[in-house]
């Protein structure tokens, strides 16, 4: 987080060229990594993240897929059984659900029906996540999916540097990895920061990151939302509320101990999250929280969720049906004056 | 018949051979139509009008008009991204502006572009993925392949209910790597239904080359594995996709089942119009030259004159054959044509949005 | 459940047969319905559900679908598209993963993306659950990746009775239905019910079921667990408790009110299932009712489901991770005593 | 060589004919290894000593012998549910009791079906959903052909380490209706991998009969869609099948990609052992009588009296041939094959559960 607050030197990085040297830089360490995915090779990579990685580790390392996402996943497996790391793009995270028996099924439970035999160094990763008016098929937060499917660790950055972080210890990780990256924040040039290069870089799964400090009330959230929580803490400090910001950053395995401290504090839960609210995440660490942290709740915890629909489309239809600033700030005064 | 005479003795009979004059006339209108729309689109996008990605069907477009030409209203289509212009070609020759026609409007399909309440799905989901019951359109997801079984499940359903519907689905080459376009097309053989696949073998699968994405020389041969007939057409040539569309028709309304009609192609611009500059530089230069060497519409004015169906004069009167969006004009096409596209475009920009509240609705029916 | 009560005159019936008649009645009451499924004519199902349908409905209307759970699913859909309504076998529920892009992409979002032109009837039903010694890949309860999935309702009975009551509204339901049933209770003896004929028999979705009724703390819970829940709630009352035993029946749509109105009574809540804890319906449901009524909680809300592992296959190690009668017992003990 | 009298001076010369004589007579033992494995187990199973579903091999015993016969030791399996005998024969000829053989031993595959912690696996999946990374063999799910990209990649990625290593994969005909089957043989044949689908065509896929899985009368032809070779076995027939692997092994060792294999043969049985009573009424009588007409191991047994390695005398000693499980008995086979067994057995009985705590290991491997 170094580079958040220096601010000294150097040029800053958005998020994507985070992501892109994060991988680069493991293929160029790890002479066993391999690349997988439609369209990363000659294109590199339909937002570019594998932008130049065919012509500096040719084409047998970044190999261009047939449009097969259950191949994509299961040759990757029958790599990684055979001795590789191997990263996979889906080049959106919504076409998963095409693989996705060999994720669940034949990837996730490796080690475990082997007795630890078998890992599978595998990072399955891709642009996630609405706002951008990409509809039904190109918004899918679906991360639900793959947290009720044990043997999956599932991390979602909010920060250019975390996207790096994490994704160097998702390279490295000897377990398979989800990995959702946030399309809308690519780009974005508000968050750009610098960077460290190489071991200095990396964010360890598991550690959720405060984005905010506060008193009155704890947001938990990951992915785009973040900057949404962060906004609505803007607004709640100016109606004189006080919100701590809890980025967990890695969903499997969860950081409960960050998320308890604080509500040790605050004594109030909102939830933010972007997927559809019936058994979505937002809803995993809410039963966490009041199985674990009761006590410390002085009123009834709240999620701001995605309403349970596919997202829309249209502009005024999309915002109607994911979180926004207001129904963040609303739902957060609602637990702070409960 | 006019068409006779121009048989050639040794020739077998055609299903062209069955057209008259004006439907061929009738064709080139259409593939004018195909052509607007497209360089339409891209026009009212650059002007900021439109939000998504068009995926221009330029250089392609006889492979639609030639596939819909023959087919009847009460027959299914199931179109994908790069297919739009197939919602209002089907069944045009019904009268393209006859009430009674199975097939969507410009101003469905405009409102649909322009994401407002006009559009037959309120503009729920974007661009080609719409379609229509009652118009016996199959509405697409993104994700490729996976409207074949639907497809598939349609004609079924006809069949037992004792229609004789077919279904032709279009489906680009890349995505034929799919698990479940395999799972479909091996039900259909097994069933004997009527299922012809339009493989639009354009040479690239967004960017990435057919080497990379099947190994075969010819891709209809893929049909041998379901022991299915397997046609080659010239997509370029309306009246040769025509004619093997058109035999893949009667052979599945005849009782014998699903056939896949390959039709080779050349996709003229990136994968969509973010990706213009992009493939400007990962494709060739003279493999591009040479795939948009034969533009639909100067091949089929080349047969019309040919046949003496029309003068050079008339083949010369509008000139959009060889000309890339951004140099194309109005004049370029015959009148009828741009005012059809008027008519659907001042449609969509008037037509409301949908309200915000829609977002919730309808993700079950009421149960009565 | 008149029939639990009464135990009158004639033949019981278990809760195979339950599903098998109200499968049968409904293709004869409705011309346009259709089964398939792998194995489902010739053979008669892997379970005999469909025994005899293909030679009384005829090999059009029954149909032996080739190993293709995708275009099972697909074709279902055009079917149901076109005017019929289709019931889809998966042989075990486990094999959905394969099909699943068409069910939660394709069939659950065909009403809203048409702006409800199309409606899509469909069931989609198998044997699920463990404690059978089904190992991974027969034994699982993956109803929650579809609760996460919005456009599909989610059903599953725990009593001959209810397994053909909600099968009939099921196959009458307008909308794509996802029907867990539980292979370990199929020709369970001790369940056997009689069974009402046509109308009569049926029990609508959306309605929890109170199996047994108790003052000081509710079980919610549905499928196999409700006879564990039973049988916990025997073990609580020779401790002097008395547990409410809520079989929620209808996952989706959640029948709330009747366990709001428990909590109302006993101030204290167990939820049971079988599933994957994380994002498994039982936080869904504890995150329901911390937010809606958490006023009526006075001890922590409590889960006990399966541990965050595939199903193994020797028993001592598939007991080890599934609930048992002890665990919810113990657990429940420690709620009330809390 | 001894084989180079015996062959026709008119065929062209086969991999078969650079077998020794000794190497024949060991075939017929495998083919005794692999009947009493399954016999065995079917009494066990009666004595009810194991849980689960055996899915029989009787009758398709060829397949498995003579695919893996000409292979190395570091070449890859990839076997399914009615492949258990594969898990022990895999490299057998480096000497059943050789210890650096990579192949499982019989107490490892006795212990896995005995559901003991002595497994591989430790018992925590069932039946034939073993494997070792150490022994190359893939261990597969429950999911047809969901095994066979990871093969795939398995030698993609020996490929890419300098290896020469192929992959048998194993599949019923059944199951090549599953969309990862193609997506799998399709990325191989891009890729030109050294894998070799054998496809174990028993005519039935559980009560579903083959004319409502595919609509082809030779599967093999399956693989023309592919551009890749398809060959047909005679399933009963150990030495062709040897032929044809070899064929297709050499084949892909010399970097021309994949084949696929087809092996026709019937299943003796039900589906799995609980099927045996409702398979006996849903396969007409006939077809399973003649399906069963041609015992694998009568068939090897003449070839061998045939080619003069074997006396009638020899080939009478032991009868296990033409014989149901439920008639058959130790005398039947050969006393090493037995006491290869027995081992295995006992091994098993005596190796203890595992722990119930187990149950929650192994989740995730630990980061160092
Ligand atoms: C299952 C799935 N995977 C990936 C994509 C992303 N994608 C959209 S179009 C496309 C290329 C399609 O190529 P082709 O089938 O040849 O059609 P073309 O665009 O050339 O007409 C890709 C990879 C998708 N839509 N669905
Ligand atoms: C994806 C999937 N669907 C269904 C099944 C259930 N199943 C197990 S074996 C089998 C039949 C397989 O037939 P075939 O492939 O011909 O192999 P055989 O058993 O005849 O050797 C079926 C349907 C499964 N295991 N996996
Ligand atoms: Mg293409
Ligand atoms: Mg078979």
């Amino acid at each position: 987080m170094a580079s958040l607050i220096d601010g000294v030197s150097s040029t800053k990085k958005n998020y994507l060229t985070a992501i892109k040297e994060a991988i680069a830089e493991e293929m160029a360490r790890n002479p066993h990594m391999i690349a997988m995915g439609e369209d990363i090779g000659i294109l590199g990579g339909a937002f570019g993240v594998t932008d130049g990685l065919q012509a500096r580790f040719g084409p047998e390392r970044v190999i261009d897929m047939p449009i097969s996402e259950g191949a994509i996943v299961g040759t990757a497996c029958g790599m990684a059984l055979n001795g590789k790391t191997v990263m996979v793009e889906m080049q959106f995270i919504d076409f998963i659900s095409c693989g996705f028996d060999q994720i669940v099924n034949m990837t996730a439970t490796y080690h475990y029906r082997t007795a630890g035999e078998v890992n599978i160094p595998m990072v399955i990763r891709g642009p996630a996540g609405g706002y951008g008016g990409g509809a039904l098929y190109h918004s899918q937060m679906n991360e639900a999916w793959f947290a009720n499917s044990p043997g999956l660790k599932i991390v979602c950055p909010s920060t250019p540097s975390d996207a790096k972080g994490l994704m160097i210890s998702a390279l490295r990780d000897p377990n398979p990895v989800l990995f959702y990256e946030i399309k809308e924040l690519y780009r974005k040039r508000e968050i750009e920061e610098e960077l460290n290069a190489g071991d200095d870089a990396i964010v360890p799964l598991g550690k959720a990151r405060i984005a905010r400090e506060g008193t009155d009330v704890t947001l938990v959230t990951y992915g785009q939302n973040v900057w949404h929580c962060l906004e609505a803490a803007d607004n709640l400090a100016k109606e004189g509320y006080s919100a701590e910001v809890i980025d967990i950053r890695t969903l499997v395995p969860l950081d409960e101990e960050t998320i308890i401290a604080s509500l040790q504090k605050t004594n109030r839960l909102v939830v933010v999250n972007e997927a559809p609210m019936t058994c979505g995440f937002a809803g995993e660490i809410l039963a966490r929280m009041t199985t674990k942290a009761f006590r410390y709740l002085d009123a009834p915890p709240a999620r701001v969720t995605r309403l349970d629909t596919p997202v829309p489309w249209v502009k005024p239809l999309e915002l109607h049906v994911l979180p926004s600033v207001e129904k963040i700030t609303e739902t957060a005064l609602q637990t702070i004056r409960f | 018949m006019a068409t006779k005479t121009n048989k050639n003795s040794n020739e077998q009979s055609r299903p062209r051979d069955l057209l008259s004059p004006q439907q061929m006339r009738e064709m080139l209108t259409q593939l004018y139509l195909a052509r607007y729309f497209d360089v339409r689109l891209i026009k009212e996008k650059k002007r900021g009008r439109l939000r998504g990605t068009l995926y221009s069907s330029h250089n392609q477009e006889a492979i639609l008009v030639g596939s819909l030409f023959g087919l009847k209203g009460t027959d299914w289509i199931s179109p994908i991204h790069r297919d739009m212009p197939a919602f209002f070609l089907k069944d045009m020759n019904a009268g393209w502006r006859n009430p009674d026609r199975i097939g969507m409007t410009i101003e469905e399909v405009c409102a649909q572009v322009w994401g407002k309440a006009g559009s037959p799905g309120r503009a729920r989901d974007n661009w080609s993925h719409i379609g229509s019951k009652s118009k016996r359109i199959i509405h697409s997801t993104s994700m490729l392949a996976g409207t074949i079984p639907a497809a598939a499940g349609v004609v079924y359903a006809d069949r037992l209910d004792g229609g004789d519907a077919v279904v032709l689905t279009y489906n680009g080459e890349g995505s034929t790597a799919q698990g479940i376009f395999h799972e479909a097309i091996n039900f259909a053989a097994v069933h004997k239904l009527p299922v012809i696949t339009i493989i639009e073998n354009n040479q690239w699968a967004y960017g990435t080359p057919t080497h990379l994405e099947y190994s075969l020389e010819d891709f209809a041969r893929r049909a041998d594995g379901y022991g299915i007939p397997g046609l080659i057409a010239d997509g370029q040539d309306v009246l040769d996709v025509y004619d093997k569309v058109m035999m893949a028709v009667e052979h599945a309304r005849a009782g014998n089942g699903p056939s896949i009609v390959e039709c080779k192609t050349f996709r003229a611009y990136g994968h969509g119009d973010h990706d213009d500059d992009r493939a400007a530089k990962y494709r060739p230069k003279d493999e591009v030259e040479e795939g948009r060497s034969r533009d639909p519409i100067a091949v089929m004015k080349q047969q019309l004159v040919a046949l003496g169906h029309m003068t050079k004069e008339e083949a010369g009167q509008h000139l959009a054959e060889n000309k890339g969006a951004g140099e194309v004009t109005d004049i370029d096409f015959p009148e009828e044509v741009v005012a059809y596209l008027n008519e659907g475009v001042q449609f969509a920009i008037k037509s409301p949005l949908p309200e915000a509240e829609e977002g919730g609705m309808w993700v079950f029916k009421e149960v009565e």
